[in-house]
């Protein structure tokens, strides 16, 4: 992952000497501390602004809306077996119904709920795990690094999925030991983005300066350092969430998530056995999973474009 | 222009815009520049950041890197075609056989980093027939430049050579298709004050031997005093003033000039020396 | 260029000492009975109790049983497996091989087909085919590994029936020479596309990144200044020094490719670690889970040194470096 | 002669020494046996090229990077036996300026905040005085309080962040400020002024500077002293009117040699000067220095 962050540093030295800088004097104020309602307006017109940002942000949105009402947009609960099994997609049944006769639609909706809670707080986990060790790492250097650094190179050696079954088949998977294991497997990347962040962060200026000016390690951290390495550190949470919700279908997959929840990966793990006869099984919560991940992806890209202008997805074109 | 008539211009700017698009507004960056470089001379054109002499220089050479273009109009003449109205491939032929390049300030990035010295020189030379020839004349034009450990440098890689080597190995690269003229923006900025000297140097002994035409884009005056011979002065996208460099020096017309150099004296402000 | 790589090895060496050290200490942290974990949920005979309690020596203190741990992996002894009633390592060496093809076919090829489409993306005159192109990246890098598999076996197995659904070739096989290869093929055909596709899209968004970095470079400016023609720009300066970023993060990417094998290989039921994994998983058959983890730990660090010295070998500003010190 | 502000011996700093796999790199002296003393209400310079390690010795000064061997003591004081006491004391008396006014802001710190930061950890103005302290820190650096209170770094021109940066060193009310390349990324006319402020604000409150720069015209301009430094190593040391109008070191005439000057008719002269000496063949070659061949090791 290094690499990523040394080519963003690279580049043309070419630098568009206009009066944009003194003009900037000009422009509407923004006050990106405060939490006023102009600022998160003006933040959220900057993401529709971006080529996918908009899009990922309206996915998130709707699928959060329709999960967490599920009983509204469902037309039976989870596990109510009520239909008749296995029936194509119909007007009463949009999706069709799945081996044990229940709505394919409503187990969706209701799936929803965990693969996303999964998704958010393995991801917030993730950055609580590891964005405390990159941020202790980075500021404190020297041997405490060194070994932080080392004991995260050897999680990141291991394929998450891999660390996520060993630690499902050493302690089980009720819902909350599974997120702890998927953050458990995600973390590094955030710790070393995190450890970058403080490395390039802390030679900066700004911060010598607020040493020099004898400001706390705390005050140092929190509200010099800290706040330069959000943007950073939020699209990584957002692409984080997407992995968590792809390890966890992964697991419902195996038939080895929480039992006791409905979700999208157990959903397809029964559709497996039923490939050739009723592809609306595999097809629709395969399709859930896709737009869920799809969503945290394109909010994630929309941000790196929105704080990172450079890194604008319009791709230079070769001139002649 | 400091004794030399002036028989015909080498290349003529008439009346050059570009405007560009930056957050939704129009930024006049080049606002309708008239500029003259005669065989044989060095102009410089002055300015501070903002002042749009990079985006001039790179307009006329045809290397606007890639921004919305609101308007890019106006006339640039070099041997009399109009380069702006160039097809692609003329302009290729241009640039390969009569030479028309630009000189920037970090070296470092304007080399190929996983290419050897040779394989970079041996791209501009490839009218000539034989690895020999390419071979010959690319030590040639090392030493042109100041270089004289010549076989060994060919074999480094660009980041294996200091700054002020690079900076001379981008000069060479642009004498290789023996050019009449070579336009430089702030060629020395990025180095050493020693280095700089020298680079400085060895443009003068090119525009010297070579009868070699330059304009030299810098923000910096003790540049143009050493270097130029005719000075522009840019200021948010206008030439605001013309002149030979003594009389720029000596009695500046515009105000802003005025400003520019007293700002330098201030900075020069000499106590020690001579 | 030596000093580089002896580095590298020894790092990489740590490191797998370090990752069998972390799952002994998981082991061991677990609360409970060790030797009841170590079996699994299987009935513990007294008489292999005993022999477990010697050979671990269980009743030492922590750091002679790491010892004697580490002596036994390392003389590959990765313990004995219940569910299979096999050494582990037997069953590993068995089973590696086949993973290995499957993976290494699709990572190779996603690699290659990855790399074409995102320079093809970057380079394109036209936003329309760029647009394409990532809009398909991004809805690949978005699809589940085993609903890709699923899907194509929906497709190319069930609705047009050219291709078998599952396993890695029938149970007897009359087939010889050029036919049995060929048989061979069609079983792999759809867990390696799956693969493929997989792997290619995850390059070929970093791909495209990548390239159009490297437009952007001073040195671009100088190839066009030289009278370049596009194409000589694109094949003696883009590509190159574009392939280079996305080498270093080779490594890691094939980490997540052996760890798609658990779910790939379960979607074809084809008999590799990966599904050896699953099994030991359900079954809950820990010393064969610790080989599989141990094996793709391996893998996964034998690959990173292979990207490295083929990094230092074509980044000269690597390989310098390296060679003073 | 009274106790000097700072005072270094021997400072000697190193990079790329430890590694884990036995000295693999050998270790670099970036700051190679430095001696030097600052003394109160004075300016001293220090020059040098770029490697020359006078970034890295304006760190070890300001106690932000610690000298691998050497000492370097405040009012006589070694900081190496320093109390959390003694850095706040510290801290009130020295203070830097840094060469890129851009990166030397919070840039989601809004300026009063910057300031009242420091204002507030030094128990220098409690809320009440908070924002007459502030306007009067923006007056001493020339810019109208009400006007630029509530900006952002991004919102100001390169000329201005730099006051900024001034008013926050200033804020502490230091008795040394280490200024490294506080001119070298701006634009000649805002060099002046920010060359301007700064000569008044050392004039007016008696203050000490140590500029770090490689430009000789502005180190003869405003300095006391100069320190030559070359690959670490500090070739000549002296009053500023000694080096530079009478220099010893073949380094320090080279640098000379070297300078430009805003003076066509000078250039001239000096141009017709060295092509006569050349012509006689002097020894002194001014067009090679030095051995240009560092790049690998840089």
């Amino acid at each position: 992952m290094s690499s990523l962050g040394a080519r963003h540093s690279g580049g043309a030295s070419f630098v568009w000497h206009t009066e944009d800088r003194a003009a900037g004097v000009a422009r509407p104020q923004r006050r990106l501390s405060g939490v006023t309602t102009s600022a998160s307006l003006d933040l959220l017109r900057r993401l529709f602004r971006t080529r996918f940002g908009g899009i990922g942000l309206v996915i998130l949105v709707a699928i959060s809306i329709l999960s967490i009402f599920a009983p509204w947009f469902a037309s039976s609960g989870p596990m109510e077996l009520g239909a008749e099994s296995m029936q194509p997609p119909s007007w009463a049944h949009p999706l069709g119904t799945d081996s044990l006769g229940r709505d394919v639609r409503s187990v969706i909706l209701y799936a929803g709920r965990s693969s996303l809670l999964i998704g958010f707080s393995a991801a917030a986990m993730a950055f609580l795990i590891g964005g405390t060790i990159g941020a202790l790492a980075g500021y404190f250097r020297g041997a405490v690094a060194v070994v932080l650094l080392r004991v995260t190179d050897l999680f990141h050696t291991l394929p998450a999925i891999i660390i996520v079954l060993f630690s499902v088949a050493l302690v089980g998977s009720s819902f909350w030991l599974l997120v702890a294991a998927v953050a458990l497997a995600i973390w590094p990347i955030e710790a070393r983005l995190v450890y970058g962040q403080f490395i390039a962060l802390s030679e900066r200026e700004f911060v010598l300066a607020a040493r020099a000016a004898g400001l706390s390690t705390s005050h140092i951290i929190f509200l010099e350092i800290l706040p330069n390495a959000l943007p950073t550190v939020t699209v990584q949470v957002s692409l984080d969430a997407s992995a968590a919700i792809l390890i966890e279908a992964g697991l419902g997959f195996l038939g080895l998530s929480d039992p006791t929840e409905p979700s999208w990966g157990e959903m397809l793990n029964r559709g497996q056995q039923f490939l050739e006869l009723a592809w609306w099984m595999s097809v629709f919560p395969g399709m859930a999973i896709c737009i869920a991940v799809l969503g945290f992806n394109l909010f994630a890209d929309g941000l790196t474009e929105m704080f990172n202008p450079r890194a604008s997805a319009k791709a230079p074109k070769l001139q002649s | 222009m400091s004794g030399k008539p002036a028989v015909s211009t080498l290349l003529s700017a008439r009346d050059v815009k570009v405007h560009l698009r930056v957050h939704g507004r129009i930024v006049k960056a080049v606002d309708g520049v008239d500029l003259d470089v005669h065989p044989g001379q060095c102009v410089g054109i002055v300015g501070e950041s903002g002042s749009g002499k990079s985006t001039l220089g790179r307009a006329m050479t045809r290397l606007l890197p890639n921004v919305e273009l609101a308007e890019l109009s106006g006339a640039v003449r070099f041997c009399g075609e109009d380069v702006l109205a160039m097809a692609p491939e003329a302009m290729r032929a241009l640039r390969r056989h009569r030479g028309f390049s630009m000189v920037f300030q970090d070296p470092l990035s304007y080399l190929n980093p996983t290419l050897r010295i040779d394989r970079q020189l041996a791209e501009a030379l490839r009218h000539l027939a034989d690895r020999n020839a390419v071979r010959q004349r690319s030590e040639e034009l090392l030493r042109q430049v100041g270089l004289d450990d010549t076989a060994r440098i060919l074999r480094l890689y660009p980041h294996e050579l200091s700054g002020g080597m690079r900076q001379r190995v981008m000069i060479a690269m642009a004498l290789a298709p023996d050019p009449q003229m070579l336009v430089a923006d702030e060629p020395t900025t990025a180095l050493d004050a020693t280095v700089q000297y020298q680079v400085i140097q060895t443009l003068r002994r090119l525009n010297k031997e070579r009868n070699l035409a330059m304009l030299i884009i810098t923000h910096d005056l003790g540049m143009v005093a050493e270097l130029c011979e005719h000075v522009y002065v840019m200021h948010g996208g206008k030439i605001v003033e013309s002149a030979d460099v003594f009389t720029l020096f000596d009695a500046p017309r515009n105000d802003y000039t005025a400003s520019l150099l007293a700002a330098a004296r201030r900075l020069h402000q000499t106590r020690s020396l001579v | 260029m030596l000093r580089h790589t002896a580095k590298h090895l020894a790092q990489a060496i740590l490191v797998l000492l370090g990752v069998v050290v972390l799952i002994f200490c998981l082991l061991q942290s677990i609360p409970g009975d060790p030797i009841q974990a170590m079996v699994g949920d299987m009935p513990v005979p007294p008489a292999l109790r005993a022999a477990l309690e010697e050979r671990f020596g269980l009743n030492e203190p922590f750091f002679s049983r790491l010892y004697r741990y580490l002596a036994n992996v390392l003389q590959g002894d990765l313990g004995y497996s219940m569910n299979y009633r096999r050494p582990v390592f037997d069953i590993l060496a068995e089973r590696f091989p086949r993973t290995l093809l499957l993976a290494g076919t699709g990572y190779s090829l996603g690699i290659v087909i990855g790399i074409a489409i995102g320079i093809h993306s970057a380079i394109t005159p036209h936003r329309g085919v760029d647009q394409a192109w990532s809009s398909l990246v991004l809805i690949g890098y978005a699809m589940p590994t085993f609903w890709v598999g699923q899907l194509l076996v929906m497709l190319f197995a069930i609705q047009l029936g050219w291709l078998p659904t599952q396993g890695m070739g029938p149970m007897i096989s009359r087939a010889t020479g050029f036919d049995w290869v060929l048989e061979r093929a069609t079983y792999l055909a759809l867990p390696v596309a799956t693969y493929t596709i997989l792997e290619a899209t995850r390059v070929a968004r970093f791909m495209r990144a990548s390239v159009a970095e490297t437009l952007e470079q001073g040195y671009i400016v100088t190839a066009r200044q030289k009278g370049l023609s596009r194409r000589e720009i694109i094949m003696g300066h883009v590509v190159r020094n574009s392939i280079l970023p996305v080498i270093t993060v080779m490594g890691y990417s094939f980490g997540t490719a052996m760890g798609g094998a658990v779910l790939l290989e379960t979607v074809f039921s084809y008999p590799g670690v990966g599904s050896l994994m699953v099994e030991s998983v359900r079954a809950r058959d820990t010393q064969a889970i610790v080989g599989v983890v141990i094996l793709i730990a391996c893998s996964v660090v034998v690959m990173n040194i292979v990207v490295d010295l083929l990094y230092a070998w074509l980044d000269p500003r690597i390989r310098v470096s390296s060679s003073q010190g | 002669m009274s106790t000097p502000i700072l005072s270094g011996r021997s400072i000697v700093k190193t990079f790329g020494a430890r590694s884990w796999f036995g000295g693999s790199g050998k270790a670099k002296r970036a700051v190679d046996t430095v001696d030097l003393d600052v003394n109160e209400g004075e300016t001293l310079a220090i020059v040098g090229e770029s490697g020359s390690g006078k970034s890295t010795l304006a760190r070890i000064l300001l106690g932000l990077s610690t000298a691998t061997s050497g000492e370097v003591a405040f009012y006589g004081r070694s900081m190496a036996g320093f109390a959390a006491p003694d850095w706040v004391t510290f801290r009130k008396s020295v203070q830097p300026i840094f060469q890129d006014p851009a990166s030397s802001l919070n840039p989601r710190m809004r300026v009063d905040t910057t300031l009242s930061n420091v204002l507030l950890r030094h128990r220098l103005a409690t809320r009440a005085t908070l924002d007459s302290a502030i306007a009067d820190l923006l007056g001493s650096v020339g810019l109208d309080a009400d006007q630029f209170h509530d900006r952002y770094p991004h919102q100001l021109s390169g000329g201005q962040q730099q006051r900024i940066a001034i008013a926050r060193a200033m804020a502490v009310r230091p008795k040394l400020i280490i200024a490294d390349e506080p001119l070298s990324s701006l634009d000649m006319s805002v060099q002046a002024q920010i060359l301007n402020l700064l000569v008044e604000l050392k004039t007016s409150r008696n203050l000490g500077l140590v500029l770090i720069s490689h430009d000789l015209n502005v180190v003869d301009a405003i300095s006391d002293r100069v320190i030559v430094m070359y690959l670490g190593k500090v070739v000549e040391a002296g009053p500023t009117r000694q080096v530079l109008g009478n220099p010893a070191n073949d380094y320090t005439r080279s640098l000379l040699a070297a300078k430009l000057v805003a003076d066509p008719h000078l250039a001239r002269a000096r141009r017709l000067a060295m092509d006569s000496a050349a012509a006689s063949a002097t020894n002194f070659n001014p067009s090679d220095p030095k051995p240009d061949l560092r790049g690998a090791t840089r």
